[in-house]
């Protein structure tokens, strides 16, 4: 089992660096970073985040991390779009924070609902 | 043509969009004002990007498409180009437009309004905003019900849809934002108007005007 | 009165990018990002976010956001060497969320308090 | 030197700190591995980085210093170049440490104890564990408790201090993490033992082996 993750962001950088940071703890789950418009500008991109979920889903599912409400909108269309959606989870949950939670639980061999409820039950502090 | 016999095809369709494209490009800069003031200043780019990329791929239609047909291209181009909330918000509009419109060769004023209602109804399931939250739903809301009021000519329809979003825009001004970026501001986005409604007025409103 | 921020993250890139993404909804704010060890690696840099502190008080003060734990060790042990630690506030906020939230509040003019104040409610979604 | 009789001097404090170096730079890969098993797989990268540094400005030292500012050297170099957890924490732990030894030439058993003990409480007040959260304050309060029971042999203190430690880290391992990034894991860092008490243990212990 293991489930992967799309970091939907309206910055490159957040997007990648989130992937970055969640995969120190998580080496071997495969994340896709979706992060800013087409051309790199600061916004979010339709094709990016469909790319990231079939780049990110193994058969075991994709849990997808958003930052503004903008994201959580495009990755909803691209939902809506998605050969399986049945396997594709969007967090409600902070971006950052989220991601290494669910991360870490993806690592472990969690299954969608699990990696799912860590990432928003988040993680504690410290 | 004469009222109440009037209906709209897929050319004019194409007329419409084509028309929006030239009026979102005038109007870039005042809809990015609008948006500097309550949210991130690129609402105009964001939705002038947009539509010039439908302008590219409107030769890609059939000679005659159908209203349904040229309304799903516009869906698909703008929820792939636009880059903000308005894509996949207009994106879901224009799309579900397209799936009430169907295979119809052209739209009476019922054909209309069953069109304008399902993309409002596209906006609201997907941003999920309740009327006067300050959103293009303050725009899209009224337009449909001023057109279902309108009676069966078409013309008189898309003017009253139009008035409509117009009046709903202006009306955004006094409210606190409760969905969007705006809704980050608290009242301090009180005196302006909500971008996304602006542009549903143009969109509609070019709609009236299209021959 | 304008509020600076600090974004202490331990990916250089996240940190970057939540400036440029705050820095759309708030052009004027100045914010530092403190991202990664010295060198660039995942960490966090004490000299970064002593760095940030002065970079981004221009006298009303700063708000901090910060990712993981360790972040917020390092934004407290800076606080501890601080010159004016009494215009320094350590956000429990999820570091994109509180991030933009605080910058618009700061953007608005919004005192030190308010500012920390709207990190840690964030901002409504979508 | 006799026993009860022996104090623990700057150039004592130098030498321990020397060989901590030494120490973390050969079990590096195994502080880290433990680090793998329940956090980001750095913490043997993070100390050794922090006391190489250490090493190169031990010289900037007065030639003889007192233990307070070898501590406090350690503290400041730790906290700007650890990159850390361990640092603000080791850091902070050093730095109270420093505060303690004040300006005495020598720490004698009480004194020792003194530092001790303000070095646990620095790292409490940074990180907020409390015992069994399965951090290094699992290694140093046993080492401080240990350290105040063995009477006014400076030696004997650290023999203790070293020897509760240990047996702090290795009772990390049946523990859930309550804070830092093993936290993350719940029960699953159960059966691994904590890398930070266990670097505080090594520390502790070439304490002990320092003549
Ligand atoms: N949840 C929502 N429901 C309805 N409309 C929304 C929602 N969120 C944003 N909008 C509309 O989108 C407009 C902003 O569009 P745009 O500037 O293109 O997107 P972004 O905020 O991502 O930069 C707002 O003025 C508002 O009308
Ligand atoms: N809040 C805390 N209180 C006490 N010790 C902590 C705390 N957070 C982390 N630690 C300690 O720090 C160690 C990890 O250090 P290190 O790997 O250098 O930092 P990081 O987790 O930032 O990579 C843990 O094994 C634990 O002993
Ligand atoms: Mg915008
Ligand atoms: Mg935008
Ligand atoms: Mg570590
Ligand atoms: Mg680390």
């Amino acid at each position: 089992m293991t489930v992967g993750l799309v970091i939907v962001s309206h910055s490159v950088r957040i997007a990648e660096g989130v992937v970055e940071l969640a995969a120190q703890m998580a080496p071997s789950i495969t994340m896709a970073a979706a992060g800013g418009t087409d051309d790199g500008g600061i916004g979010t991109s339709f094709d990016k985040v469909q790319a990231g979920f079939a780049g990110a889903d193994s058969g075991d599912g994709v849990v997808v991390l958003c930052d503004l409400g903008s994201a959580v909108l495009t990755a909803e269309t691209a939902l809506d779009f998605a050969e399986a959606p049945e396997r594709i989870r969007i967090a409600d949950a902070p971006i950052v924070e989220g991601a290494v939670a669910a991360a870490v639980a993806a690592e472990s061999g969690a299954d969608l609902e699990r990696v799912l409820a860590a990432a928003q039950d988040q993680a504690p502090a410290a | 043509m004469t009222a109440g016999e009037t209906t709209l095809d897929g050319a004019w369709t194409r007329r419409w969009i084509e028309a929006v494209a030239a009026a979102v490009a005038e109007r870039k800069s005042a809809l990015t004002a609008l948006d500097r003031a309550i949210g991130d200043g690129d609402h105009g780019e964001n939705l002038d990007r947009g539509f010039q990329a439908v302008l590219g791929k409107l030769d890609a239609l059939d000679e005659q498409p159908t209203p349904g047909a040229v309304l799903k291209l516009v869906a698909t181009t703008l929820i792939s180009t636009v880059g903000g909330a308005a894509g996949p918000l207009y994106g879901t509009a224009f799309l579900k437009g397209a799936m009430a419109a169907g295979d119809r060769q052209a739209l009476d004023a019922a054909a209309l309004v069953e069109v304008l209602t399902a993309a409002r109804d596209g906006i609201v399931a997907r941003g999920k905003a309740e009327p006067n939250d300050k959103t293009m739903v303050d725009a899209w809301g009224p337009a449909v019900e001023a057109a279902a009021a309108a009676g069966d000519d078409v013309r008189a329809a898309l003017e009253a849809a139009a008035g409509a979003a117009e009046a709903g825009a202006v009306a955004t001004e006094p409210l606190v934002a409760h969905k969007g970026r705006a809704s980050y501001l608290g009242d301090r986005a009180i005196g302006h108007r909500d971008p996304g409604a602006e542009s549903s007025a143009l969109i509609l409103r070019v709609a009236a005007e299209t021959q």
